[in-house]
């Protein structure tokens, strides 16, 4: 068993290319023993790539790499399992046909004689997830769980691996303040028993609440490691980004309008009851709630990805029919998904392919499709959002994971919309890129639309929205508006507040 | 002029068959003889399609005479047409194309003498009288269609105590065939034989019926190879099948073609061909009108019981 | 990588296709003869017609073992009308609403009903076929006028180029056009990538795929037609066994099996692969279970040359990389 | 107890065993004779090779992947066991079903090699290798055929054997191998992995399964149960030529997608596989038995088939259904 402070993991020159694309020009990086280490940097910077090498995913061209005092064997993930190494990847790859409990163990079931102890499996994932905050059913398949839960149960199979260094890439990107939380408890009792952290996220705060080391990356490179009292907020955002940020969310003063949407009583029993709420133009409205309180939920029956079983949606005071995606982009309604993989993107097809996928008609002549208009709008949206990529030829899959997210929002900015419905819309993307990100959804509010936005971002949800409604449990419990809600208030309501309301 | 070297096509229903195989020896004897070239075209799926491949690239590759045992009595002809306004002699064997298509048909034995063959084999087995049944290939099989035909108006005429109840069919596959058998035997239960013209199909009514409690109370006839049979006609289920020398047929079908390209012999209805020396001892054969038109008879079929079975050998 | 390996396995299907071109020709003397040529065109006509459809399918992640089955129902229905009295023409909108229906039924029980194309199809493949059989029994129809009955056999004028190839050509760059550079190719694309993230880009899945299977029904019906009037034949076992050709020919084109992959052209080098392979075992005499043979061989080099190929550059790369 | 209580079939395979249930009544009610003992007995002899195949391809389906070389296989090694046995008269039934496992596995081998170690999509390779067994049956056979009279009497008596009655000896070992695999699948790790690999292939790489090995495996297995299922076809027809089960591959394909075995991967088992070979089975033998007018015969199969399919949909909607219901539960 390792003593606090051992060196247990040592990165020198690590490089990396993927084609003509250089990920890592030469990274370094130390993780010692009882330890939480941040890796920081801009998306497309190399942290996934970096983390990814030690996962045994890809292979470095250059560097050294030695685990304890012992060289790292790179090449396949079963490898690096061996050697002690457990990931949480920044996108879940679940088996969606199997039960959580296997999900958890799948490789390492525990055995009964000559066969698998499923009792035991289960049991054992009940503890993890317990332990989680997250009473989710082991036996349960993986299919249909919200983004968040499959988060949960790629936690609780890092967990159970009991490894010595465990690697998270943006775990919290999809969780709410609560399980947050629970998940930083977990880190910490990591940590007293002498393993090491690797620590992702594009959540500063978190960062600088539970790590003792901070590296940042800027293109491909390491620029500083310091330890957390070493450093401060806007020193580490500099490094990153390259520049002074003054303001995270530029919130800024829109007329507001008539009501553009109108939810009455919307059910689908399952999932949400009784839900009603207007947003009108201009006015930048956020679903605040628990993972599991049915925001996205709400979302996909709004834009007719399911169907609700009573009440109804009106756009601009005329009805819209449910159940019908076509009908609502034909209102100029438009959803940006929460799941990027599943959701938003085809990942195989071209970058420029995905951001024209919702806006043939900007890209059509009479009847055939426009490829040099296509390549166009991709260009513009590329300047608009600072999107990283190498050609726009290339698939989706290749670009780091919150260009991806960019790319998403770029495709459904580009159908220039009445009505934006945004699930999540920063989830991976870094600091810098974020303050865009706001600017743009204000300045979309400012041109008069309506923007309905779903975010488990705390500061973000205050930051930005002119009304909150809270959501607990499939129910409305709280509607604030931007003077009224401070943190508390909204955290009350959202893990408290009575359903009746 | 001086006779034009023979260069032979033969094209069998489906190339994987011993039926077939069988026939192409007899084929090879008289290429033998004629100092022909031969080749064995045999395709291997038994379709209209896969044929006119072949005939096209025969005719491309300057064969001069073709031997066809047609799939489909209409699909070839188009094919065959051209190929012979190009020069080239067709002669059809074992099933037959429209008129148009071929010079002349040689059929294995008068529809007829099938037909009688059959019915009384089952006469035969049944004891004279009784319910029997018929396992044939497919609904559209031509031959069997027309010997199934034949075999009922004997029935009626001679064994009217014999009854068929019911016709099933195998599509000359092991699988359906003895699918087939099974649901024959079940739904039937008063039947005491089954009629198969299909070598396919009588074997696998055989096999099953030596191997259910049916053995020794249906019996199974039809046509069929002797190497097939042999089992079943001695292992006590009483099987019996006929067939025709097929080796001979290939044969008489090669000769025949060479009687009509190089000693200009007419195949009018009438006409009269003299037999080849290897013809077993058959000295000439007539052109009669046949179902289609004008066709030439191989010869009558060969009942196999266990007393002869072990003859022979095919 | 993956465009890459797209990439590859086009070009590697073309570059095989030349090398069998050359090598025909050097070994046999009428190969590139206009009537050998007319032939590997009239030979495969049906298979590109029904791989037009087909590949629209197997894009979207769908697949139908039907097509041949409705070939058989339309070219029956096409005999039984005409010998009903019917006048040609309507015999063969007969046969093509059949193919269309037999399709659109084949679509309404995937989405509609929500099971499975493969299932369903195979239940297809019988019932369709069974249907032509049950309506023809052992009839033939094989009294056509000939003008009809040249079509596809017969050459234009005394040039090499069979009557059926114009309506290949024309078909071919139709359906290319439609895959490649509108937004229904593209949606069609996009569904077969990820259904869901379709939904979510306001496709409307079950529409679409109802379209694609009817349309594939027709072009089965069209396949039909030609069958019919090449062989001078409508049967019930008209076309039997097709159904795996077709779908050779689109894999063989490099359309992946698992969806949102796949160009025309490819198809078509594919289908022309295929046939002119066969050609020329014919033309050299070599029999047909060798063919067999070579055409298995010929698929497995096809999905395996481009693999192989990047592997090779890829470790190159990779020695380069470490250097 | 608790041993039963393990091979339970879960609600999908009880929802198909349902069904074929009311399909034999049905038939049974129509044609009594179809329940008899020589009935019973030929539904099961006649289901022995394709539910035998069906179980081996069961775990390659649950991988995402398929084998179409499988009734290629059974002709290879149903001709090969033939001229072998012709060859050596000393042979008996312990040879065949040596040989035949063993050809079998030669195809496996080279599948799963292409598929498992070059990572080639196994449509197409076993669509390839579909072609290239069969025409290698053509050319080594050179036509030959084999009789019943070629082959040893053991191996024939040995496919007549009948237990209790109705049971065949073949079908019994059917049973076998699905309880084999059953648990196999269900309580070993590497049958596991399998259903993982299908499931996300991708996410399988990452938690570091061995997905060649695996793969590699399952095709091995499917090669062996195709040439054990060679030997079936022998004791069954006791006649082979080069085409013996030509064209059967979809047929069993059906019998494991009927079975509730997934295309798509990651769901199904080996008893759904074999209750979806009998299913298809008793309809076809079901048809002969009530004497279907042959024309329409092979229509009425396939609209069965779809309304087969069609109510083990149903049912299963009904579970899913149940499932909705309690969330809505908790949700009130
Ligand atoms: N498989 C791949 N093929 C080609 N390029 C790749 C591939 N994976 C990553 N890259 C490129 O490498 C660079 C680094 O990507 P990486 O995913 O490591 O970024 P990151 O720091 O994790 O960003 P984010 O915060 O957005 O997740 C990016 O430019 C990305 O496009
Ligand atoms: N198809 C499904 N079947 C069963 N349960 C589901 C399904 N989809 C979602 N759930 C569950 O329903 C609950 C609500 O999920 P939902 O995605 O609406 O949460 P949310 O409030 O939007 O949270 P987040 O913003 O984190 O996604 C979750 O517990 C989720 O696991
Ligand atoms: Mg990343
Ligand atoms: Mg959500």
């Amino acid at each position: 068993m390792a003593q606090k402070g051992d060196l247990l993991l040592q990165m020198k020159g690590v490089q990396k290319r993927f084609g003509g694309a250089i990920a890592l020009r030469g990274t370094d990086l130390s993780i010692r023993a009882g330890e939480i280490h941040a890796l920081l940097g801009e998306n497309g910077a190399g942290k996934s790539t970096m983390l990814k090498i030690l996962a045994g995913v890809h292979v470095n061209d250059g560097g050294t790499i030695s685990i304890g005092d012992k060289p790292f064997t790179t090449g396949s993930p079963q490898a690096s399992i061996e050697q002690g190494i457990a990931v949480i990847y920044q996108e879940p790859s679940l088996f969606l046909d199997l039960t959580l409990a296997e999900n958890v163990f799948i490789g390492r079931q525990p055995m009964k004689g000559v066969a698998i102890d499923w009792a035991q499996a289960q049991s054992e994932a009940a503890r993890l997830f317990a332990e989680l905050g997250v009473p989710l059913d082991p036996k349960r398949q993986a299919r249909g769980l919200s983004i968040a839960d499959q988060q949960v149960v790629e936690i609780a199979k890092a967990l159970s691996m009991n490894a010595n260094i465990i690697l998270m890439d943006e775990p919290t990107a999809a969780l709410s303040a609560s399980e947050v939380e629970r998940l930083m408890t977990v880190m910490k009792s990591l940590k007293a028993a002498n393993k090491a952290v690797i620590f992702v996220s594009h959540r500063l705060d978190e960062v600088f609440a539970i790590s003792d080391y901070i590296t940042v990356m800027r293109d491909g490179a390491t620029v500083s490691e310091n330890p957390v009292g070493g450093t401060d907020l806007q020193k580490v955002i500099k490094e990153m980004v390259g520049r002074e940020l003054t303001e995270l969310f530029p919130k800024t003063e829109n007329k507001i309008g008539d009501v553009a949407l109108e939810i009455k009583d919307l059910t689908n029993p399952a999932y949400f009851r009784n839900i009603s709420f207007t947003v009108r133009h201009g006015e930048i409205v956020a679903l605040a709630g628990l993972v599991g309180s049915g925001r996205s939920e709400v979302a996909r029956a709004i834009f007719g990805i399911d169907k609700y079983t009573t009440g109804s949606v009106k756009v601009n005071g005329k009805d819209l029919a449910k159940g019908s995606p076509v009908a609502a982009m034909a209102e100029k309604i438009a959803l940006v998904p929460e799941d990027r993989r599943q959701q938003g993107l085809f990942m195989i097809a071209s970058v420029n392919r995905n951001i024209s996928m919702e806006s043939f008609d900007r890209i059509k002549g009479k009847i055939f499709l426009n490829f040099k208009k296509e390549r166009a709008l991709t260009e513009i949206w590329r300047e608009k959002l600072s999107i990283k990529y190498e050609a726009q030829s290339n698939p989706v899959e290749s670009l780091s994971g919150g260009n991806q997210q960019k790319t998403v929002l770029a495709k459904w900015l580009a159908t220039d919309p009445d009505i934006l419905i945004v699930d999540e819309p920063t989830r991976g993307i870094d600091v810098g890129t974020k303050a865009e990100v706001h600017k743009l959804i204000n300045a979309a509010a400012g041109e008069g639309k309506a923007v309905l936005m779903i975010s488990s971002e705390l500061p973000e949800v205050l930051g930005m929205a002119d009304r909150i409604i809270i959501m607990r449990e499939g129910h409305k419990v709280a509607e604030l508006s931007r003077l009224e809600a401070t943190q508390e208030k909204v955290i009350a309501a959202a893990t408290t507040g009575s359903k009746g309301a | 002029s001086a006779a034009t070297k023979l260069k032979i096509a033969h094209i069998p229903k489906l190339g994987t068959i011993g039926y077939f195989q069988a026939a192409e020896v007899g084929v090879q004897r008289a290429c033998k003889e004629l100092k022909a070239t031969c080749a064995y075209k045999g395709p291997t799926e038994i379709t209209a399609a896969a044929q006119v491949k072949e005939i096209n690239a025969a005719v491309q590759g300057g064969y001069n005479v073709l031997i066809i045992a047609a799939n489909d009595k209409d699909a070839l002809v188009p094919a065959l047409k051209a190929a012979q306004k190009k020069g080239v002699t067709v002669v059809t064997y074992d099933s037959d194309v429209a008129q148009a298509g071929r010079s002349v048909f040689v059929n294995q034995a008068s529809s007829e003498g099938i037909g009688n063959a059959l019915a009384d084999s089952a006469a035969e087995l049944a004891g004279g009288e009784g319910d029997i049944a018929v396992l044939s290939t497919t609904p559209d099989a031509t031959n069997q269609n027309v010997w199934i035909e034949f075999m009922n108006k004997r029935l009626a005429a001679k064994y009217p105590k014999v009854k068929v109840v019911a016709t099933a069919y195998g599509l000359d596959k092991p699988e359906e065939s003895t699918t087939e058998t099974q649901g024959l035997i079940q739904k039937n239960p008063t039947i005491e034989a089954i009629v198969a013209p299909t070598s396919v199909g009588i074997v696998a009514a055989a096999k099953y019926v030596s191997g259910s409690a049916s053995k020794g109370k249906v019996f199974v006839t039809g046509l069929g190879l002797p190497n097939d049979m042999k089992t079943y006609i001695k292992d006590g289920s009483g099987a019996q099948a006929s067939l025709w020398d097929v080796e001979n047929f290939g044969y008489v079908a090669v000769q025949i073609a060479n009687s009509i390209r190089n000693n200009k012999q007419s195949v009018k209805v009438g006409a009269v061909i003299k037999s080849a020396k290897g013809d077993k001892g058959v000295k000439s054969r007539k052109v009669i009108k046949g179902a289609v038109g004008n066709e030439v008879l191989l010869g009558p079929a060969t009942v196999f019981t266990k007393d002869n079975v072990d003859n022979y050998n095919f | 990588m993956k465009l890459k390996l797209r990439f590859s396995w086009d070009t590697s299907i073309l570059i095989i296709l030349a090398v069998v071109w050359v090598a025909a020709s050097l070994t046999t003397d009428n190969f590139l003869s206009s009537i050998n040529v007319s032939q590997i065109f009239s030979n495969t006509s049906e298979i590109t017609i029904m791989a037009f459809g087909v590949i629209f399918l197997i894009i979207l992640g769908e697949i139908d073992l039907s097509v041949a089955s409705i070939l058989a129902l339309g070219s029956s229905m096409l005999g039984w009308s005409y010998a009903k009295g019917a006048p040609i023409w309507l015999a063969i909108i007969i046969c093509m609403a059949v193919g269309t229906l037999c399709g659109f039924i084949n679509g309404w029980l995937v989405t509609k009903v929500g099971l499975g194309s493969l299932a369903v199809t195979i239940g297809t493949l019988a019932l369709y076929r069974g249907i032509a059989n049950g309506i023809l029994g052992t009839n033939t129809i094989n009294e056509f006028p000939e003008f009809w009955t040249g079509f596809g056999f017969d050459t234009i004028g005394t040039s090499f180029i069979p009557q059926s190839l114009p309506v290949i050509i024309l078909f071919g760059i139709g359906f290319a056009l439609l895959l490649h550079n509108t937004p229904f190719g593209r949606r069609t694309l996009a569904i077969g990538q990820s259904p869901e993230a379709a939904r979510f880009a306001g496709v409307n899945v079950v529409r679409h795929k109802i379209i694609v299977f009817t349309f594939t029904g027709f072009m089965s019906g069209v396949a039909g037609v030609i069958y019919t009037f090449r062989f001078s034949t409508a049967q019930a076992d008209n076309g039997i066994g097709l159904e795996l050709l077709v779908i050779s020919a689109c894999l063989l084109g490099g359309v992946s099996i698992f969806g949102g992959i796949g160009t025309i052209w490819g198809v078509i080098a594919g289908v022309l692969l295929a046939g002119s392979v066969e050609s020329w075992l014919t033309l050299r005499e070599i029999n047909a279970q060798w063919r067999t043979i070579v055409t298995g061989i010929l698929l497995l080099i096809s999905v395996a040359a481009p693999v192989l190929i990047n592997k090779a550059k890829a470790a190159k790369v990779r020695a380069e990389n470490k250097s | 107890m608790n041993f039963l209580s393990r091979f339970k079939p879960s609600s999908r395979e009880g929802s198909l065993g349902l069904i074929l249930i009311v399909t034999i009544a049905i038939t049974g009610i129509i044609n009594p004779r179809f329940l008899t003992g020589d009935g019973t007995r030929d539904l099961f002899t006649s289901t022995a090779v394709v539910a035998l195949l069906a179980i081996g391809m069961a775990p390659i389906i649950i991988m995402r992947h398929i084998d179409l070389s499988v009734a290629s296989t059974v002709g290879l090694t149903a001709w090969f066991i033939a001229d072998l046995c012709a060859k050596h008269p000393e042979f008996t039934w312990v040879q065949c079903f040596i040989i035949g496992p063993i050809i079998g596995m030669v195809v496996g081998v080279i599948n799963g090699l292409l598929v498992a170690g070059l990572r080639l999509p196994s449509l197409v390779v076993t669509l390839g290798t579909l072609y290239i067994v069969r025409g290698a049956v053509y050319v080594i056979s050179n036509s030959v055929d084999y009789n019943a009279q070629e082959m040893p009497p053991s191996l024939l008596d040995l496919g007549q054997k009948v237990y209790f009655g109705i049971m065949p000896f073949t079908f019994l070992l059917v049973i076998f191998a699905m309880l084999i695999t059953a648990w196999f699948m269900k309580y070993r790790k590497a049958g596991r992995d399998c259903y993982a690999i299908g499931s996300n292939p991708h996410a399988a790489d990452l938690v570091g399964i061995k997905v060649f090995r695996r793969t590699f495996l399952a095709f091995v297995f499917s090669g062996a149960m195709s040439g054990l299922a060679g030997v079936f076809y022998l004791m069954r027809f006791a006649q082979v030529d080069s085409t013996a089960f030509y064209g059967q591959e979809l047929a069993v394909v059906a019998a494991a997608v009927i079975g509730g075995v997934t295309i798509a991967g990651g769901s199904g088992t080996t008893v759904g596989a074999t209750i979806g070979a009998l299913l298809v089975q008793t309809i076809q033998g079901g048809l002969a038995a009530i004497g279907v007018d042959a024309f329409w015969k092979s229509a009425i199969n396939g609209l069965l088939l779809i309304v087969a399919i069609y109510a083990d949909r149903t049912l299963a909607r009904k579970s899913e259904n149940a499932l909705l219901a309690q969330r809505i539960k908790e949700r009130a």
